[in-house]
């Protein structure tokens, strides 16, 4: 991917912490790295890393050689990276989004981080508002911190509108946690023999054996980072999105800018960085179940109201511990 | 040439590389690209500058594990808990690098011993089960290695997971603890190199990115080769290999060798876990070691180099820079890095056939 | 009834010329023999007729028309059965299963079993073998696998049958019996080709020789009008001594004691209670049908197998219970039964197969650490010393003869200088002239003071060789007699387990 | 626990390891240590999805996963008996090749990376639909399909082949004695050829069982190691049809247990590591009691 170079405006590098393949994030990652770097009349290239540390390094130690105006990295793979090399080459601006690694930020470090729970809180007052059997549940990849901003926060979200909703989380692990259908739709049936009929997938590659398990038993599921709901038009409720071409351009902006770096911005609700399809322009046509329930919509913004107003604080899993 | 280049570099592994080389190259020219500009690129991207610098470290823990399951096949012991045991050294050693007082060196030392000890007393699980229970080797060792990475991920969890990150990782090791670049940029040899050689040349480079590590690997090689030539055990492992009967007629204590090999496998492997922990990822990370693929690599190079020491740097650093070269190949070119894996596993195929010796041999 | 001719064969292998312009006339009802030094090419040669190995030139004639096989698949269809030296059975299978493999009577995509029962029952009843249909072969004794590989080309019809050194494991009992089919078989016809290395047994079954030199027929014989004698100057191109008597040397003190020995469980006994003594300056044979135990008390001997009750002493130390490496160093030497198996390591060097068993002591360790230099030193010492025919201390030992390969092994336990040697067919498949060699070694070391069990199914190895002979019977010692007063058939008798007054062995 | 539930997750994942299972014991018996198992199913579960895709035809993606297989078998083959090469290397470089293989097709021809899904792959129909009323078994039998009853009925039919037909009979001789076979006028580099080629299409199945089966998607590497797996059962029971389907079912079950286990509030790790857990606890029973045993005759 090497679009045309020389033409003198700012060069961006985006490094991926895992091959692009369908993970819908990292894409737009890169549309929006592309879309930024021609607002701001430059060019950008992608290096996609192995999902190996010893790829990300490698791809690092490349884009530094090629001296670009700022390497955008993704992920919270690049957590001690982005420091160690922010710190090895302190005249190199880098991007990290969707993390922020601890302790102080370098001055040549930007981090954007997305506030998911705040519209995985959203996805729950849905799920708790359609659920018949008040049982909701999450089959996420990983069982980390990270992973509990999805599946934690659906579950507040629900029990908000619903006290009696009770809450299952599995995780799939394993080999391949990111992209093993089969053992995410075979944790999927597991939620749904539980009595759940509301299912948040949060699987990556995996979505899709979650979405199956849905059609087949009738549950509703939910999906993560585009609108997933054309993969089984109405069985598929409604997505928490990340906006990451937002974020991306806001902070590059700030590098050609020359404003001052070493800063952490969580995108949420407010800043429009992560929302759910309903609520985005594209919902009309994103046959997305919730569309056929606009009471309940006016319930999702509601809610939404309130977060962005800050009458209702949806506290971040991961500084919970 | 030495015994051992002419061990590696035999004629079938040159006919196996060149036609791997054409089959490539065929596909490429397929798929529309320049495969002299591709192989250039991949050649630059891993034998010049930060590539060689990036293939050099992949090379000395590949070498590393590869020479911790040269022991145990040279025995005739199929150990494919390599995996396993790095981990647990890892975990092992990241532990007593965060936990234990005292001065940065002696910490680094006590972590590479507690690291060892560890992982040898994984690898000592397998040859029991086969000495009590006649279980393989084989079967068991593989078996191991999902315990050992679940073990290790719970803990990383339960008790040791730094609490100021969303990485599912231990805290980071204080850099005291670290093993540190050999020379380095701003350090008085750094500095002392950078004036001499120019702060951009290859030398600079490597010494400023390859850590102390090597070192330790040479070291391993050097006790490998001592106890493969010098040592009456590795001599008894030897014709334990080549015909285990022999070696039972012979007084050889057969169940005594395997468990030796196998101990001080695990304990190389569980060396170069931490060594990974200590001078690259500076905390254990879960899934950062199995996610490294060095275990398979080196179980690649093991076959490959038919437990030669030799054969396994020289393997190990091939494959290495195959890796290596793969990554800038895809950065320049946008094509899949798997191709890298292809020409991998074409190469071993090929070797394999031993296109050079006769079809049919009647 | 078919008439074969083998003219002009010549086959060569990188380095070596194994058939070079060999022809050769077996008309149908014929025994034919054919007798070499290891290496000689009979193997080969065979090898050729059977189709598994193609000739570089030549040509071979059924009934006078050529014919070309591809595959032994096109030689047992043109009439050709081949018993070979080791056993070609799968274990797993039947007696039945094992006849019929790979022309099996059928039921459409079925074994037709009953029928392969039939057939196999008749065949075997027609020559008296009574072979027990519907065991699994791994169980059956060697003396009855023969019979069932005889079976296996009968049952193919086989007009020409070819036997590569039939007789290497059986008892002279089983080997008389094996002739006698032999015999019947020409009788009926067929024609028989018979390879061997013992040349009274040769003299004894069949009607002519044929002698076979570095790839070449030195001369065809009929047996009437030959000698051992000529025959062996033949093969070697020497004269050799065969059967000479060795002279008993000065018996010593007692090194091994063998107290009682009791080997396997209660329903399955191994050995019930063998007792012997052998002493310095003494070798004693073991003798007995295969089966009755001789080797269950080498391996409880060398420590391989455990032992259920009883005791072994070694130069006073009890090593009843101890392992392999105890032993060794208590001053036991082992010369394993299978060479291939047990004695060598096919593809290491000289230097590792005749250095293992020495590498803890010095010369080749010091302190604690091999010398290299010295390991070579040794290899190249025992080379010159036992004669073996190598290229160099570096060559594998696989490339070796059976021949040579035996004598490294016998290099390397009688290099070890130890009080007590046990030797398991020591010369087993080794030609006349590798066995003189070795019987030599072995003499020699007796005169030294060493003491020597000698396990062996040649008799005339252990008459000619030993002081004393154990008689071994279903796991129990049947006699123990000077081996200058037995003679050949009492030994058979008492093999038998019909002993009519078991003499006392002389204390 | 053991609920209805469990018994047709138990059968989702036990039927893809059958139809392995049946394919590396084909191997095991004519003697060669196939360890290239793995590859076989990736190569199956790739090839069902893109002919499902590309013609909109369930079985005619099976037929490609059969065809896919055979080749990389053949393959395999050709390295092992006429080449002569270690199996255990030629193994792992299939497994290697097919890995950056089917990656790199999946880019080449389908421009995806990661998971390639899309509503013209169609998934195997459900054969049995009408016995998924029945009690207990009722929803294992649901799921099933063709290949699912091809794995199912394949163990009998496997026995009875092995045991009773000419051709088992061969076979079975040319894994014990290849020399022996071959000096009966019984090629075994011929019969080991054609059995792991059609071992490469059962392996094959397997991968389209897996991919057309139960979902029907393709995920880089959505083999996981299933391959492997097999090959640990089939050295664990030295390839009797038998136990192998005992420790298949143990793993399987272990497996399916495993997920649940997480319901009940244990960490996802357990369930990672259950099905190796268990497979070590048969390895340390049997162990134990084939010790006893031989204490017993001593
Ligand atoms: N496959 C082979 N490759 C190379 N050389 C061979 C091969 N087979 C036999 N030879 C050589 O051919 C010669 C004849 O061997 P052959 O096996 O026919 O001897 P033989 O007469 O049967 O000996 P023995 O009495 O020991 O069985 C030997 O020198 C041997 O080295
Ligand atoms: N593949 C081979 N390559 C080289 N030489 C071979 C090969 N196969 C056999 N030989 C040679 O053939 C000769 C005879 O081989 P064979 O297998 O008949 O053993 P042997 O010497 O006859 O011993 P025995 O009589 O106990 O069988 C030996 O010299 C051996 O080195
Ligand atoms: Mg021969
Ligand atoms: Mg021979």
């Amino acid at each position: 991917s090497t679009p045309a170079k020389g033409a003198g405006g700012p060069e961006f590098v985006y490094i991926t912490d895992a091959p692009i393949g369908v993970n819908q994030f990292l894409e737009l990652g890169r549309t929006g790295t592309r879309d930024a770097a021609a607002a701001l009349g430059g060019t950008s290239r992608t290096f996609e890393s192995n999902d190996t540390d010893q790829s990300r390094r490698s791809n690092i130690e490349a884009a530094v050689a090629a001296r670009p105006k700022a390497i955008v990295l993704i992920t919270f793979e690049f957590d001690d990276l982005s420091v160690e090399y922010a710190e090895a080459h302190p005249d190199q601006q880098f991007v990290l989004i969707d993390s922020c690694p601890d302790g102080t930020v370098p001055a040549n470090l930007r981090c954007g981080v997305f506030k998911e729970y705040e519209a995985s809180y959203l996805l729950g007052v849905e799920a708790g508002l359609l659920t018949r059997s008040d049982r909701v549940g999450t089959v996420a990849a990983i069982d980390i911190p990270f992973f509990h901003r999805w599946s934690n926060s659906f579950a507040l979200g629900a029990r908000s509108v619903n006290p009696k909703v009770s809450d299952r989380q599995l995780f799939v692990g394993g080999d391949n946690p990111v992209g093993d259908p089969a053992r995410a739709k075979e944790l999927a049936l597991t939620v749904a023999q539980a009595g759940a009929d509301q299912v948040f997938a949060v699987t990556g590659g995996g979505n899709g054996g979650v979405f199956e398990a849905a059609k087949e038993t009738g549950a509703l599921a939910y999906g993560v980072d585009v609108n997933q709901c054309p993969q089984a038009p109405g069985s598929i409720v409604d997505n928490a999105i990340k906006r990451i071409d937002v974020v991306v351009k806001d902070l590059l902006t700030s590098i050609v800018q020359g404003r001052p770096g070493g800063t952490s911005t969580a995108y949420g609700l407010a800043e429009q960085g992560s929302t759910v399809t309903s609520l985005t322009e594209d919902a009309a046509g994103s046959q997305c179940a919730i569309m056929k329930h606009p009471e309940i919509l006016a319930r999702v913004r509601e809610a939404r109201d309130k977060i962005v107003s800050g009458e209702i604080v949806v506290p971040d899993p991961v500084k919970a511990g | 040439m030495t015994r051992w280049a002419r061990a590696v570099l035999s004629e079938g592994t040159v006919v196996a590389v060149t036609l791997t080389v054409v089959i490539v190259a065929v596909l490429l020219l397929a798929t529309g690209y320049d495969p002299v500009s591709v192989y250039a690129t991949m050649a630059a991207g891993s034998l010049t500058g930060a590539g060689l610098v990036s293939t050099l470290q992949q090379t000395v823990p590949v070498v590393g594990l590869t020479l911790a399951l040269c022991f145990s096949f040279r025995a005739g012991v199929f150990n494919l808990g390599g995996e396993g045991q790095f981990v647990i050294g890892g975990c092992a050693g990241a532990i007593t690098a965060l936990t234990l007082p005292g001065p940065g060196l002696v910490v680094i030392a006590a972590s590479l011993a507690v690291a060892a000890l560890a992982a040898a007393l994984w690898a000592a699980i397998p040859p029991l089960l086969q000495e009590h229970l006649d279980a393989p080797i084989f079967v068991t060792s593989l078996l191991l290695n999902y315990p050992a990475i679940a073990m290790t991920s719970y803990a990383v969890k339960a008790w040791l997971k730094d609490p100021d990150s969303s990485l599912m990782a231990t805290r980071r090791i204080d850099g005291s603890r670290r093993i540190g670049p050999l020379a380095a940029p701003g350090s008085g040899p750094g500095r002392a190199i950078a004036d001499l050689f120019g702060p951009d040349s290859t030398l600079t480079l490597v010494t400023s990115g390859l850590s102390w590590s090597l070192p330790v690997v040479a070291a391993i090689l050097a006790f490998t080769i001592f106890v493969n030539t010098r040592l009456p055990i590795g001599l008894e492992a030897h014709v334990l290999g080549l015909n285990p009967r022999l070696a039972r007629h012979t007084g050889v204590n057969v169940a005594r060798v395997v468990r030796v090999h196998m101990l001080i496998g695990g304990a190389i492997a569980g060396v170069v876990g931490a060594l990974v922990v200590l001078s690259s990822h500076y905390r254990f990370i879960d899934g950062g070691l199995d996610g490294t693929g060095y275990a398979v690599t080196a179980l690649l190079v093991v076959l490959l180099g038919r437990s030669r020491p030799w054969g396994a740097v020289v393997a190990g650093f091939f494959f290495s820079a195959l890796i290596v070269g793969g990554q800038a190949m895809e950065r320049e070119y946008g094509l899949s890095s798997y191709l890298s894996i292809i020409i991998q596993a074409l190469v071993i195929f090929l070797v394999t056939l031993r296109l050079t010796r006769a079809w049919r041999t009647r | 009834m078919v008439h074969l001719e083998l003219r002009d064969i010549t086959k060569s292998f990188p380095g070596v010329l194994a058939n070079d312009g060999i022809s050769l006339t077996v008309p149908a009802g014929e025994v034919h023999a054919l007798i070499g030094e290891n290496g000689a090419g009979k193997s080969t040669l065979m090898s050729i007729l059977y189709g598994l190995v193609r000739p570089d030139s030549g040509r071979i004639l059924l009934d006078g028309r050529e014919r070309s096989f591809a595959s032994s698949q096109d030689a047992i269809r043109a009439g050709l059965g081949m018993v070979f030296q080791s056993f070609k059975l799968f274990g797993e299978h039947t007696v039945v299963e094992n006849v019929v493999f790979g022309a099996e009577p059928r039921r459409g995509w079925f074994l037709d079993r009953a029928r392969a029962a039939r057939e196999v029952g008749e065949i075997s009843r027609a020559f008296g073998f009574d072979l027990p249909l519907h065991t699994r072969v791994g169980e059956l004794p060697v003396g009855v696998l023969q019979r069932v590989e005889i079976v296996k080309a009968l049952y193919r019809k086989a007009e020409v049958l070819i036997l590569d050194e039939p007789t290497a494991v059986l008892t002279p009992q089983e080997a008389e019996a094996l002739f006698a089919v032999l015999r019947s078989l020409a009788a009926a016809g067929r024609s028989v080709i018979f390879i061997s290395h013992k040349l009274d047994e040769v003299l004894a079954v069949a009607d002519r020789v044929t002698v076979l030199r570095d790839g070449r027929v030195v001369a065809t014989h009929d047996v009437g009008r030959t000698s051992p004698r000529e025959i062996s100057a033949q093969m070697t191109g020497r004269e050799i001594e065969l059967g000479e008597r060795r002279a008993a040397g000065e018996r010593g003190p007692v090194v091994l004691d063998v107290d009682r020995l009791r080997v396997g469980a209660r329903d399955r006994t191994l050995l019930g209670g063998v007792s012997l003594q052998v002493h310095a300056g003494e070798m004693v044979g073991v003798a007995g049908v295969a089966g009755n135990g001789q080797d269950v008390l080498a391996g409880a001997l060398a420590g391989h197998i455990p032992v259920a009750g009883g005791t072994v002493t070694l130069l006073g130390h009890d090593v009843t219970r101890a392992a392999n490496a105890r032993r060794r160093a208590a001053g036991l030497a082992h010369i394993p039964e299978d060479r291939d198996r047990s004695g060598t390591a096919a593809q290491g060097d000289a230097v590792v197969n005749l250095g293992l068993g020495h590498h803890r002591a010095p010369p080749l360790l010091r302190s604690g650490i091999l010398r290299p230099r010295a390991m070579r030193a040794h290899a190249e010492r025992l080379i010159a010393r036992f004669g073996v025919k190598i290229a160099a201390p570096g060559t594998r030992v696989g490339t070796l003869s059976g021949g040579n390969a035996q004598k490294l092994v016998v290099a390397r336990e009688l290099g070890r200088h130890t009080a007590f040697l046990l030797a398991e067919q020591p010369t087993r498949g080794v030609d006349i002239g590798s066995i003189e060699a070795i019987h030599g070694e072995l003499d020699a070391y007796r005169r030294r003071g060493g003491a020597i069990l000698l396990v062996s199914s040649e008799l005339s190895e252990i008459r000619n060789l030993c002081d004393r002979v154990i008689v071994m019977f279903e796991g129990r010692v049947m006699a123990d007699v000077a081996a200058d007063t037995v003679s050949d058939a009492d030994l058979g008798l008492l093999m038998a387990g019909r002993a009519a007054d078991p003499q006392e062995a002389p204390s | 626990m053991l609920s209805e539930g469990t018994l047709a997750s138990l059968t989702r994942a036990l039927t893809p390891l059958l139809l392995l299972g049946l394919s590396g014991l084909l191997c095991h018996r004519v003697g060669v240590f196939n360890i290239a198992l793995e590859g076989f199913m990736l190569a199956g579960a790739f090839a069902a999805v893109a002919g499902s895709a590309l013609t909109g035809q369930a079985y005619l993606g099976v037929v490609a996963a059969g065809l896919s297989g055979a080749v990389i078998a053949a393959a395999f083959a050709i390295g092992v008996i006429w080449r002569r090469g270690d199996p255990m290397v030629l193994g792992i470089a299939v497994n290697l090749l097919v890995s950056g293989l089917t990656t790199y097709l999946l880019w080449a021809v389908f421009e995806v990376r990661g998971t390639f899904q899309t509503p013209q792959i169609r998934p195997l129909p459900q054969v049995a639909a009408a016995a998924s009323e029945l009690p207990v078994v009722g929803p294992a039998l649901g799921t099933l399909s063709l290949l699912g009853v091809l794995a199912l009925a394949g163990l009998p039919a496997m026995r009875v082949f092995l045991d009773r037909t000419v051709w088992g009979l061969r076979l079975r001789g040319v894994g014990l004695d290849p020399g022996a076979a071959e000096s009966l006028g019984v090629d075994p580099r011929r019969y080991r050829f054609v059995v792991i080629t059609f071992a490469g299409v059962l392996g094959g199945w397997a991968g389209a069982q897996l991919s057309l089966g139960s979902v029907a998607l393709f995920t880089e590497n959505m083999s996981a190691g299933r391959g492997w797996v097999v090959v640990l059962a089939l050295l664990l029971t030295n390839g009797r049809v038998g136990p192998l389907v005992g420790v298949l079912a143990v793993f399987a079950l272990a497996d399916a247990v495993g997920i649940r286990l997480q319901t009940y509030g244990f960490p996802v790790q357990l369930s990672d590591a259950a099905p190796y857990l268990a497979t070590l606890a048969v390895i340390v029973v049997v162990g134990i009691r084939r010790r006893g045993r031989r204490q017993l005759v001593e």
